[in-house]
């Protein structure tokens, strides 16, 4: 199987800004995303899904390096300081580079 | 205890089971099936009762009301801010809670006057639509300016089109063009089970209450005084204006109930999209902590009793 | 509007709702159990009227209803081919969907006629089960020939174990082996809140109505007109076959009624496992964007009537 | 057949689509939804009645019912152990399991007994909370010894405040202070649509032990025998418990039903915890694949029968 | 710690062809798999949980690199073309390699 | 975006062990954890959430080398006996290493 690496940038953040981070990843073009509901603790304390503000989501997202950089820095600038939020970037290999293109 | 209302006690047994750390909880999923019923329920009774009204009178209510929601979050802030403490942002936040409404609360109020004949102008679930708005609205400007660009549409889109709002509005019209049929085709579900999902309802309640005890230990006595001082003055203001209004005894009861609970699901999410410097445990801890409880147990009784003598009724 | 029963008034709501983007939704555990209840609720009632008939006269109409669906997925498909361009496998695959039946729209129909005190044959409900199916096999044979080898197995048991056949079969024969007394026993959920649930039902139908209008936009105007069309074609031929078959005035509405709906539920994963080349966004536009809405609101009115006329029923 | 309760069907039906491969399920959120109206039904009703009763003969009465949980759980051991040949942890997981109860089995009888006008004492239901304890602590203590140190503590805690036994406790509580208003109040939740909601319970049961046939197939002829035999035993003892202890002819087939019974909620979570060890698919086999089949069809009529026969009771 | 290095293999995609795609990592024998119920958005739009016929699922496998071809492949040819999927494989470091063999 | 490497343990389990779990987790002082609700198969057999005796979980922790060790011999020890369980350690790629310090 003939397959290029891409990154693999994860969300985890508050449920209840799901619609505003799809907007900025809708306008830095992403190819597409994956959502789940989750729980979790963190610095800001117990988020135990189950009730609309206190859950968790975890958005992945697959681009290449350039994209991975852009997501991490509009997050930090716009987003670390005053929610709920941990993001990670770890390297995939996938088969269809071209599906992951903006 | 016998002037309880056993709905109620759902709320003290979640309360209860929540503190010792039970692992009771309602799936999420059925928290929001109760509350689409709750919500449905309260407005499609409100709309058929409204269905042979004159609603001109209830225009310049409905903007009084306004008036008052803008008030209440204007007497919150400078309480919050210099008596608690509170930074602009926070207190900003928590004001909009206080300015605007909790639909639970007044479903357990509604509850409590059916249960005493107490009876109430069938135009009231509109001003619970009413008044979960300004609130907001003069949070963000405090915290924000007005100046806050492009968001405005995006929050009023948000706000005007929650869940509650719709579903509330919803069963109000449909109520409204259909008239006792509404409720005849769908009580079944709606109105027969109503308090028995209400009391649910309060069970999950109880459980999320018990969940906002280790923050409000944290921020400690203020945020309690606050929150259950705060909705006794917005429930005289309340009671004050449903008496200036006209309204019924019953009336004035919700109204004052109205002005005294504190929004625990519009404006949570509103502030954590528009003012997200601000701390949601913070509020969250008062509304649902300290102000609901208070309004659920000792807060409503109470409404009714400041109406009955300011209507000079006998019971 | 006074014509119009109250539930479909949620369906308008939801799709309201929909179109203005609220965010409202039902979890989607609550639109299963909406559904459990429905099917149940049929099965059930159909089960109990059922069971002192003579069955035997009910076989070769059972053979009949099997033939129409066939004969109605076989006038949809040249249609779509030929008028709307679709290549073989979409044509075959939403014709599939247009020969098959929609529950939900039955339950509509069923409340309608009860609110009309329109009597039927207490073993429609058995037509539902029977339309299931012939037109996913035609639709199958269609799109991929009769040699799909060793999927028919599978095909077969998917769509016999389904959950709607389950349990409307079910449901009949639990009110069938057990008489009134199945209905004097759980009725508190399946009888007594049947309306509340198809009401809140068919809000989530609204909201999954309005999420089909970007897939309509897209593809344009043969599927908004093949969704009205081709339902009223199928009621017209459901209604001269119930006349023929001897059915009452509502049992040949009710036949109406299922030749004229389209499933969005059974189909769709039907063919999303046997014929993947299809689009599902054009079928469930059709179904769920277009028919759907069109049945409950002015289609079952008018199969009504159709089958009045043809009846010659004084009202 | 007639005299089945039509609720069995329900669970006749789930178990019979369960074993087709069926692709029904109820969401996990239905379930426990479901699970909670039961719960709080039983501790309401109970507690109603409880309401004017003098508590002190029942004492006794619970003293003498936690014995017989212990006493079961030591007759079930051997058995396992010599006859089945488990080693110890599973034979005392097991056992567990058995001295233990099922609250989803009481419902049944509870709603068997109703629809033969049998009435029993209303503190039954407090001898569901009781039985619910004892079994697990002996299990424990027979496969870890006493000394499985600190872990008493929250096994404790797990135990007592788990969600069964806040609910049937809180419930009856509320019943039990409210006294008929609790259940005109909330009636059309809990009461109503209490068998309705039995009977979609037992459907989602059904499928649940029919997931349970293969581990049923590979450990063989003697958990299903033991399945059988050791309710019957059980109800033998709580038979003669009742009558002892002076029952009404209704509350001694209750407490044999309960004695009869197998855990299949608390004890297993119990044992994860506190006896990893264990095979648990060896116990939900027995007491969800055997035990609850066999007692919701024959054995709550034969226990019945049983306690018929003991107080010379004529019908 | 001793670990060794095997692959993980994540698929989304629809969740309609759960019990499919079961039967296809059975038939490849898989040690096993671990599946979660996920939403989200790509080439063939936007998919969204809470309704059967929209909603996304995340599959997840541990296994050796031959197995994680085999898989590959199998997808690529079997379901690519007409299953919203998507399939990437990253390195994951485990501790009991024989709990992985098929 | 200057990043740091860091591992991310993930571990599949059974759900009735959550709190336990947490708890271990908690006294091992992980900055935090994330928790997806799962279903999946192994050597335990199939696992089909829904109920709850059946579900499984899947919890992320992100952290440094010394804590993805200590917490996967504090599992082996005592859990993977007698507990449905697998897990795994990645490296991942993120921002503020502060975040992630006990
Ligand atoms: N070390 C960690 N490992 C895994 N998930 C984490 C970690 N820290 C935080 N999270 C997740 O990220 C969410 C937000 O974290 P925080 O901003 O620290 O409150 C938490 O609720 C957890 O779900
Ligand atoms: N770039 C991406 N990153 C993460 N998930 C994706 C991406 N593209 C697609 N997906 C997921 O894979 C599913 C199917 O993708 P597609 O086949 O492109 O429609 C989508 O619904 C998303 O959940
Ligand atoms: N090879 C695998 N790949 C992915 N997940 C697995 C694998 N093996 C086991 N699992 C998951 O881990 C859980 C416990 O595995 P086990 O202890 O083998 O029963 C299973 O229920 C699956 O969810
Ligand atoms: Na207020
Ligand atoms: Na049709
Ligand atoms: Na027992």
């Amino acid at each position: 199987m003939e397959m290029v690496t891409r990154k693999l940038v994860t969300i985890i953040t508050e449920a209840v800004i799901e619609k505003v981070l799809i907007g900025e990843l809708d306008n830095l073009r992403v190819s597409g995303y994956t959502i789940t509901d989750a729980r979790g603790k963190g610095h800001r304390g117990l988020r135990s899904a189950g009730w609309e503000h206190g859950a968790n989501i975890r958005i992945e997202v697959i681009c290449d390096e350039a994209m991975a950089d852009s997501i991490a820095v509009k997050l930090k600038e716009q987003y670390y300081e005053n929610y709920a939020m941990v993001l990670y970037v770890s390297d995939v290999r996938i088969m269809r580079p071209e599906k992951f293109q903006p | 205890m016998s002037s309880l209302d056993p709905v109620v006690l759902f709320f003290l047994l979640g309360l209860v089971a929540g503190l010792l750390r039970s692992d009771l909880r309602l799936p999420a999923a059925i928290y929001e099936f109760l509350t689409v019923i709750l919500l449905l329920a309260i407005g499609l009774k409100g709309g058929v009762e409204l269905a042979g009204q004159d609603l001109r009178q209830v225009v310049p209510q409905m903007a009084a009301v306004v008036v008052m929601g803008v008030v209440l979050t204007f007497i919150a802030y400078p309480a919050l801010r210099l008596l608690g403490r509170f930074d602009k942002v926070n207190a900003a936040a928590i004001a909009a809670h206080y300015g605007s409404v909790s639909v639970g609360t007044f479903a357990v109020a509604v509850a409590y006057m059916a249960s005493r004949q107490v009876v109430f102008e069938p135009h009231l679930p509109v001003f619970v639509v009413i008044l979960e708005i300004p609130a907001i609205v003069v949070g963000v400007v405090i915290a924000k300016g007005r100046k806050n660009s492009a968001k405005w549409a995006s929050l009023a889109h948000e706000t005007l089109l929650g869940k509650s709002i719709v579903l509330l509005v919803g069963g109000l019209l449909i109520g409204w063009v259909m008239g006792p049929k509404a409720i005849e085709s769908v009580g079944g579900l709606f109105i027969e089970p109503f308090k028995g999902v209400l009391a649910l309802f309060l069970l999950e309640m109880g459980l999320l209450c018990a969940a906002q005890v280790s923050t409000l230990r944290k921020y400690g006595a203020f945020l309690i005084c606050f929150g259950v001082v705060m909705p006794v003055v917005g429930a005289a203001i309340g009671t004050g204006l449903g008496w200036t209004l006209g309204l019924s005894y019953g009336g004035t009861a919700l109204l004052a109930t109205l002005a005294g609970s504190a929004s625990y699901i519009a404006v949570p999410a509103a502030m954590r999209i528009s003012v997200p410097e601000s701390n949601p445990s913070l509020s969250l801890a008062a509304s649902l902590g300290v102000t609901f409880p208070f309004n659920v147990t000792l807060g409503i009784p109470l409404y009714l009793e400041m109406a009955r003598r300011i209507h000079g009724v006998e019971v």
